[in-house]
């Protein structure tokens, strides 16, 4: 045991790193969740089914159908995420693009957040909670307060991650104070939120748009604190990604370059180490989890400022939870959890021309599923493919080491 | 009942832990096997008791070759095993823990806690342990839950004890009970595997001696061997059981430590009300039975705990830092070297250079504002890597992938580029290979012939005389007395047990 | 080291503090600035032949004689502390009814409080809960963390609806949602023991899953052919002679729905194998130490796989609670985050049957409480009402609870050599 | 287009089966002709004309509101010819890409199906003037393009008050609803006036539980989320109250409210909203005492016929009244024996009041 392992030579080291890291696994895992979809679609169709009456006799028609119902639907997510080479002009024909970019922003901020706790060893679930918290400031500031335009969307989008961030700091302080665990606390924050934001919506004295008699809904935002379309009024994208691009590239600086992130992780795969080397890990749980929140609280200005008609409780939108899958499949990086939220963008932004299609767009919550699935599980993806063991420390797998062999409720 | 282990061979990936190794255990015999921390003895247990699959070889019981898939079958066939640490629940019962695995039950599978605890208190009784069947294990002392440990394997009609490490926990007279046990078990048939790195007590108790290196057997012998074959089997080669040094050039006082009272993990007082102080050139090396307060006043002094009771004082070069915090102490001049590398000293998935500015991450050499100076990070670490002699690839290469004593290389580097004026090291050896050991050996004495003050913490009696100027001995939680370093190991031994001259 | 530098020694007074505190405000603003007006608790049901006479208190003079009441066990809890000794847990149940009773009392101002309603629909309402949460205690104290609950609830209740409509017997769909929500449940198993997978991760990603598939299930053929695949209705419910005939209790507890005995006869059976068996007590010993387990012959692995497995069953059977046991048809993710809160619920009731079920008791009642509010007392923000199980879990986890240890093993996979 | 495939996902359940099954011989004819075939003789031939719609949080076997608009496309569809396209939304935030997607489709005209869409409908009206929109039960704020569908549902839903409170034994009647917004309230308001004209006329006091005109309190769901334990629940504290007749108003809620009348195990009935539930969801039928009908299928199958048959386009409001049939009381079927002649008689009176402005039922 005194000697440096030594690599194996049967594979050159860098086919080996790129084969046994992240990115192979995570290619395999997308195409794998793809077809598990597709075999969703071709079950539910009736032309299938009615084929499979005489499979033996005709084979062709089953595997006629089945090819048909996954062309018809992954074609119609491609034309109604990406690029419409139906539409009549080029500019509407990219329309669908800058949809996807536009719903895959709040995922892309989100997803930032989570990951920045995967980071540290903790596991931030009060996703919604945080965006709610983010967009109640948000929407304070832009229906309640008179500035200039761009001053009114910088104070409502700082309000907004303010708003999370404070959220997300309390939950990290409670947790530090008590040893109480993150992923409890947050599941329960994200109901209190939603029904104290509920609350404030029924109340115009508060945030209810007057129109609204009893039901829970916010007054629009001052058009002075709309964020801007970014390609002009033909596309509803607007600077939403501009921010979420920022808060990238933010993400990537502060957990690569600076020495706060490296702090950040070296309390989440080693928190005695850290200690013991005079970082107060509970401050840097505060910290972290207060930092999680903010880009939460990007994705809540965005929400909030991103649409003219004013939020509801729903406006949320599942973002906390689908953040949570994003930064998984984007492997807890910056460029990783880019890529992964505009994937799930192209799928918000694929359901409608899916259904238009006749192709229920649900089935992209399945595959969806299936993807993180064989994400959270690289053993049985290197067992499929028979793909090397990892030589490197995948940061995802450090942290499954690390992060929950705390206990469920204690220190 | 006779044991034979046939070439057995575990491999853990690309490390071989035990190579072909061949034993037999004739009944009631005690029988040693000894070899350094690392040796693969206890891969070689783990084996024997079915937990782990041996990759080649097998294990025979009189003679009939046995196919253990897990401990079970091994305990079916008779063997009984106490783990190094110890394999107990802490929130159950020792009537709970003993019966667990061959619960006798009533109707409806209900345990019968009455036929329980019976069962405790007959063995419990047979050798006079005087245990509690009713007692919460987490509630009793360490030599009591060994105690419950043995019940366990007795109680399940075990006729091979396998004893791993038994006598790292126990004070030197918790020890010779031990002994007294393990022969009175002898005597009545059932045979002992006793693993130890410990000559003393191999020499006192055993009827045959295996000795272990590398994975591999490298000898056998009997209990009245010289000490000094014994340890050259051991490491193989001689063992330098003295340190060349100068002798100590004291300067200023550096740290003094007044009226200190510290509480470990379970709200007990671990360190009692401890004064000492350290000058600079010298080694205080704070030798004890492990458990004694050691690790708890080691914590203490780098502030992860806090201090009992307002007399509490701690002055270093002159200023108080009693409550300051582990960023403060650090920043004020002490190094740390923490007994346990993998937890505390490194974090494994990180490189040798990120490792190497672990406590100095807020403003130092290693930052440029809030950025990293990947530039000369990046210059420092190639300049340690080199310097202290840490054999790997590159200054990038991640902790885990290096060897124990490299790991610890990398841990004593950091701490002592850092200006320091304290060095305060904690089994700063411990699972190092010989080497190495003696590469750290050397560099703590540099430190103290540059003028610096050195905590040395250390269980191990031969380091301590090695390297001490002076030896303050800790019995619970108290220094009991502090001695020149050429005091004798018995004086030592009963000072270590609490009994003061 | 471990992570733990706690130098306190006393058990403290965080429990008399909470007590305190939340008794001043009962008495304040329940009491003193509380409602006037009577308040009459009703025993009967409307509909019993047997009408016995209401219970009548002034509102206002209820909340303060529960606030003096929960001043008195505040101050018992503090005397207990005294004496470092912790707060019965009792005492924290007494607490909780004393406060709910001010509550409905202030909120029934002038009008009534039919109490076996309120009761009875907390219980059913609570049975999925229980349920769940039973599936998180068997899990957890082998040592698997089980996040997957709100899948598994929801498996059971789409399986349940549909394979009673299509086959119209309800065994056949309890069966169903048993089966497969134990099959879910074996994925957990699986990828925790043998694939080592992130254990809370694992369990997102099957609720997001399962919540992919029903969705899609649902959508494209549930609500197409509702008459025939989503059309269970509920089972009937079954009186228990005599029982059934006692005032109060007879209605709550003894006229329901075979999930809802299920769920009053599961719960000590889970309390009583955990605690008093041999099968119970390997399976604490799996997660707390199951390397020590190991040791002695225990199967960790196996253990653990056959606890998540059996504990998914169950779900299954909170879930099929919610549509054959209440609802009556399946709707989009109807599960609705109950398999969140019976996993608060699990740490609530710290990893005890019987104290979780109480937990899960709380927010069923929270529910029933704010459609009843609305109701007795329109216009008083319900959002508040729906609040405070969740409040009173964080303060529970923070407070009460936060030092209560989980199985040591939790989330901690086992491997072997 | 949407999929009816009711078989769908038995091919997961039983694959197997099909699979053994899967030996017989194939069909002698080209599947698609034979399939072309009877779809000539049964609807009518193709029309260049796309109608499309967007659904509000509930999905178009709503048995009630969406389900209304889609059956009117349905219809247009096999009687006119007219190329349908649709999409449901689950949340709030589909509403916005589901109308964009339409636009993207070239629909010549679009129906933004219910209140909780008029924001978005407005919005992509302004964006895409060239283009037809419909709002059902929403407004244009100065949009050409964008017409309004509304209905004054508080007159039928007055009759169903008038007649739910004349069947009621216990004199309490219940009402709640999805989510507190005009569209929904309206029904309320109907039905508590008009059980109180019934109170009024009689000298009986009759008691509404669940809504409150005056002080606009009441009970909702919360979502239109249907037959959720919500709903039960809400239906059932209403029972408790006495009440034993349920007016639950947020697309199918008479899963829930048949559930919770049949637990309550009281002579109960509810009635139906939007749809003629007794006839289109028969299996309600023994717990529809009637139902205050929204006729919005022939709203869009005219829309549809006009505009296709090359009609303009005009923005106008289209407000259903009792008088143009835009609304009112479904049959009571089983029940027309339950109601007296008196009653029955009464209704006829007071609907011809509300024709001529005599009754508001909104007072």
């Amino acid at each position: 045991m005194s000697e440096i392992n030594k690599a194996d030579n049967t594979m050159p080291q860098v086919m080996r790193e790129i084969f046994s890291g992240g990115l192979v696994r995570t290619v395999i895992s997308i195409l794998l969740g793809f077809l598990v979809g597709a075999l969703f679609m071709i079950g539910s169709n009736k032309e299938f089914i009615e084929s499979l009456g005489y499979i033996f006799a005709r084979p062709g028609d089953a595997l006629g159908a089945a090819f048909a119902v996954v062309n018809e639907g992954y074609g119609a997510l491609f034309r109604g995420a990406i690029y419409n080479a139906d539409a009549e002009t080029f500019e509407k024909a990219i329309r669908p693009l800058t949809e996807t970019l536009r719903l895959g922003a709040p995922l892309i901020a989100a997803g930032l957040g989570i990951g920045l706790t995967f980071r540290v060893g903790l596991f931030n679930i009060g996703g919604t909670g945080q965006l709610i918290f983010g967009m109640i400031f948000a929407t304070f500031v832009a229906t309640r307060l008179e500035l200039p335009f761009v001053l009114h969307m910088v104070v409502a989008l700082i309000a907004g991650i303010v708003g999370a961030a404070l959220l997300g700091a309390f939950v990290g302080f409670l947790k530090a104070r008590t040893g109480a665990h993150e992923v409890i606390l947050t599941i329960m924050m994200n109901y209190i939120a939603l029904y104290f934001f509920t609350f404030l919506m029924r109340d115009p004295a508060l945030l209810q748009e007057t129109r609204a008699s009893g039901n829970p809904k916010a007054d629009a935002a001052a058009e002075t604190a709309l964020l801007p379309k970014l390609l002009g009024d033909n596309y509803s994208l607007h600077w939403g990604l501009i921010f979420a691009l920022l808060a990238v590239v933010v993400f990537w600086w502060l957990m690569e370059r600076s020495t706060i992130g490296y702090r950040l992780r070296m309390v989440g795969f080693n928190p005695d180490a850290a200690r013991a080397a005079g970082i107060n890990v509970e401050k840097t749980y505060i910290l972290a989890m207060a930092l999680s929140a903010g880009f939460v609280g990007v994705a809540a200005a965005n929400q909030t400022l991103g649409t003219a008609i004013g939020v509801t409780p729903s406006s949320h939108a599942n973002i906390g939870f689908d953040a949570i899958t994003v930064a998984l499949l984007g492997g807890s990086s910056g460029p990783g959890i880019l890529l992964a939220g505009l994937l799930f963008g192209a799928f918000k932004a694929g359901a409608p021309s899916m259904q238009v299609f006749g192709v229920s767009p649900e089935v992209l919550g399945i595959v969806q599923g299936a993807i993180v699935l064989f994400i959270a599980a690289p053993p049985l993806i290197r067992a499929i493919f028979r793909l090397p063991k990892p030589q490197t420390t995948n940061a995802l797998e450090a942290i499954r080491k690390r992060i929950f062999t705390r206990g469920g409720g204690s220190k | 009942m006779k044991l034979e282990l046939r070439g057995i061979t575990k491999r853990f990936g690309a490390v071989t832990a035990n190579e072909d190794i061949d034993l037999v255990i004739e009944p009631g015999e005690i029988h040693a096997l000894l070899g350094e921390n690392g040796a693969g003895k206890s891969t070689l247990m783990n084996v024997l008791y079915g937990l782990y699959t041996a990759d080649e070889g097998h294990i025979e019981i009189d003679g009939v070759k046995q196919n253990f898939s897990g401990p079970g079958d091994a305990m079916a066939a008779g063997i009984g095993m106490v783990h190094q640490h110890f394999m107990l629940i802490p929130v159950f019962t020792v009537a709970e823990n003993v019966a667990l695995g061959h619960e006798p039950t009533k109707a409806l599978g209900v345990i019968d806690l009455a036929e329980a605890k019976k069962q405790v208190l007959e063995i419990s009784e047979r050798f006079g342990f005087n245990i509690d069947p009713d007692a919460l294990i987490e509630d009793l002392p360490v030599g009591a839950q060994q105690r419950v440990e043995i019940i366990k394997a007795l109680s399940r009609d075990a006729k091979i004890l396998v004893l791993d490490e038994p006598t790292a926990v126990l004070t030197p007279q918790e020890t010779d009970e031990l002994m007294e046990i393990m022969r009175q078990l002898a005597k009545s048939g059932t045979s002992i595997v006793f693993i130890t790195h410990k000559l003393r007590e191999v020499k006192a108790v055993a009827d045959r001696i295996t000795v272990i290196r590398l994975g591999k057997v490298v000898g056998s012998a009997k209990p009245d061997a010289e000490t000094s074959e014994l340890a050259s089997l051991m490491v193989g080669r001689e063992v330098m059981l003295t340190v060349n040094k100068k002798p100590a050039a004291l300067g200023d006082v550096v740290l003094e430590v007044e009226h200190i009272t510290v509480l470990d993990d379970r709200s007990q007082k671990a360190v009692n009300d401890l004064s000492f102080e350290v000058r600079g050139g010298e080694i205080l090396a704070l030798a004890g039975v492990q458990g004694n307060g050691q690790t708890e006043l080691a914590e203490f002094l780098l502030g992860l705990r806090k201090p009992l009771g307002s007399k509490a004082k701690v002055n270093l070069n002159g200023k108080e830092i009693t409550n300051k915090s582990v960023r403060e102490v650090l920043e004020s001049g002490v190094g740390f070297i923490p007994e346990d590398r993998q937890t505390d000293g490194l974090v494994s998935e990180f490189t040798i250079a990120e490792n190497l500015m672990l406590n100095s991450s807020y403003k130092s050499r290693f930052t440029k504002g809030l950025n990293i100076n990947f530039a000369a990070r990046k210059r420092i670490a190639k300049e340690l890597v080199e310097q202290f002699d840490v054999r790997t690839p590159s200054s990038e290469t991640v902790a885990n992938k290096l060897s124990g004593g490299n790991q610890q290389k990398v841990v004593v580097a950091r701490e002592l580029s850092r200006e320091v004026s304290l060095l305060i090291a904690s089994q700063p050896t411990r699972g190092v290979d010989v080497g190495s050991i003696e590469f750290i050996h050397e560099q703590i004495i540099a430190e103290r012939d540059a003028g610096k003050a050195v905590i040395l913490i250390s269980s191990e009696l031969d380091e301590v005389l090695a390297l001490a100027d002076r030896i303050a001995v800790m019995y619970r939680g108290k220094i009991v007395g502090i001695v020149e370093p050429n005091t004798s190991r018995e004086d030592l031994g009963k000072l270590m047990a609490g009994v003061t001259a | 080291m471990t992570t733990s530098k706690e130098t306190e020694v006393k058990v403290g007074y965080k429990s008399p503090i909470v007590m305190g505190s939340i008794g001043l405000l009962t008495l304040v603003f329940l009491g003193l600035l509380g409602r006037d007006g009577m308040v009459a608790f009703e025993i009967s049901r409307r509909t019993d032949s047997l009408q016995l006479p209401t219970l009548d208190i002034d509102s206002s003079l209820l909340g303060v004689l529960s606030g003096l009441a929960m001043f008195a066990l505040a101050g018992f809890s503090f005397s207990k502390a005294i004496k470092n000794l912790k707060t019965p847990i009792w005492v924290s149940i007494v607490f909780g009814l004393v406060g709910v009773t001010a509550l409905l009392g202030w909120l029934a101002a002038e009008k009534s409080v039919p109490i076996a309603f309120i009761a009875g629909t907390a219980l059913v309402l609570a049975v999925p809960i229980i349920l769940g949460a039973m599936a998180g205690i068997m899990s957890e104290r082998v040592g698997i963390t089980n996040i997957a609950i709100e899948g598994q609830l929801l498996t059971g209740a789409f399986m349940a609806a549909v394979v009673s409509s299509i086959t119209g017997n309800f065994l056949f769909g309890i069966i169903a949602a048993m089966v497969t929500s134990a099959l879910l449940s074996m994925i957990l198993a699986v990828f925790s023991i043998k694939f080592l997978a992130q254990q809370i991760i694992v369990g997102v990603v099957l609720n997001v899953l399962v919540i992919g598939v029903t969705n899609f299930l649902y959508q494209q053929w549930l609500t197409e052919d509702a008459e025939n695949v989503n059309f269970p209705g509920t089972m009937d419910i079954i009186k228990i002679p005599v029982l059934s005939d006692i005032p109060l209790l007879g209605p709550v507890f003894f006229e329901n729905r075979i999930t809802v005995f299920f769920a009053i006869l599961i719960v000590p059976t889970i309390w009583f194998v955990l605690f008093k068996t041999r099968l119970g007590l390997r399976a604490r010993a799996v997660g707390e130490h199951p390397l020590a387990a190991d040791t002695v012959g225990i199967n960790v692995g196996r253990t653990r796989f056959w606890w998540v497995t059996i504990g998914g069953s169950i779900a299954g059977l909170g879930g099929a609670a919610l549509t054959i046991g209440n609802a009556g048809a399946f709707g989009r993710e109807m599960s609705g985050g109950f398999g969140f809160i019976a996993l608060a619920v699990v740490i609530l009731g710290r990893w005890n049957p019987i104290y979780a079920s109480l937990a899960a008791l709380l927010f069923g009642f929270s529910i029933i409480m704010r459609v009843w509010a609305n109701q007795v007392s329109p216009g008083i923000p319900t959002d508040f009402i729906t609040m405070v199980p969740y409040v009173v879990t964080i303060i529970a986890v923070v407070g009460f609870v936060g030092k209560s240890r989980p199985p040591k093993a939790l989330a901690v996979p086992y491997v072997k050599g | 287009m949407k999929l009816r495939n009711a078989s769908a996902a038995f091919a997961l359940m039983g694959v197997s089966a099909l699979v053994l099954s899967g030996c017989a011989a194939a069909p002698e004819a080209e599947p698609t002709e034979t399939a072309a075939a009877t779809a000539t003789e049964e609807a009518a031939p193709a029309i260049d004309y796309l109608a499309c719609a967007v659904s509000d949080e509930g999905s178009w076997n709503d048995k009630s509101f969406n389900e209304s608009v889609y059956d009117g496309l349905e219809k247009a569809e096999a009687d006119l010819g007219a190329q349908i396209a649709d999409a449901e939304s689950i949340s709030a935030e589909d509403f916005a890409p589901n109308l964009q997607a339409m636009v993207d489709q070239s629909c010549d005209i679009t129906f933004a199906v219910g209140f909780n869409l008029v924001a978005d409908a407005n919005a992509i009206a302004a964006a895409n003037p060239a283009m037809s929109f419909v709002t059902i039960d929403g407004w244009s704020e100065g949009n050409a393009n964008l017409k309004p569908v509304v209905y004054n549902m508080a007159e039928s839903s007055y009759l169903a008050g008038y007649a739910a409170a004349a069947y009621s034994t216990t004199k309490v009647v219940g009402t709640y609803g999805g989510l507190q917004i005009p569209a929904v309230t309206d029904f309320m308001d109907g039905f508590y006036y008009g059980a109180m004209a019934w109170a009024n006329e009689n000298g009986v006091p009759v008691s509404v539980v669940g809504w409150d005109p005056m002080a606009q309190t009441g009970q909702f769901i919360g979502d239109f989320v249907p037959n959720s334990g919500t709903s039960k629940s809400i239906a059932a504290a209403l029972i408790n109250e006495g009440a034993d007749v349920l007016f639950p108003v947020g697309g199918d809620q008479f899963g829930a409210s048949s559930e919770a009348i049949k637990e309550a195990g009281i002579d109960g009935v509810m009635i139906g909203v939007d749809k003629d539930v007794a006839l289109t969801s028969p299996e309600y039928a023994p717990y529809i005492l009637t139902s205050a009908e929204k006729r919005m299928t022939n709203a869009v199958y005219d829309i549809i016929a006009e505009l296709s048959a090359g009609g303009a386009f005009d923005g106008e409001a289209y407000v259903g009244t009792l008088a143009n049939g835009g609304t009112g009381l479904s049959p009571f079927y089983d029940f027309d024996s339950k109601l007296s002649d008196e009653v029955k008689a009464r209704l006829v009176e007071i609907e011809a009041g509300i024709n001529s402005g005599e009754i508001n039922p909104k007072s």
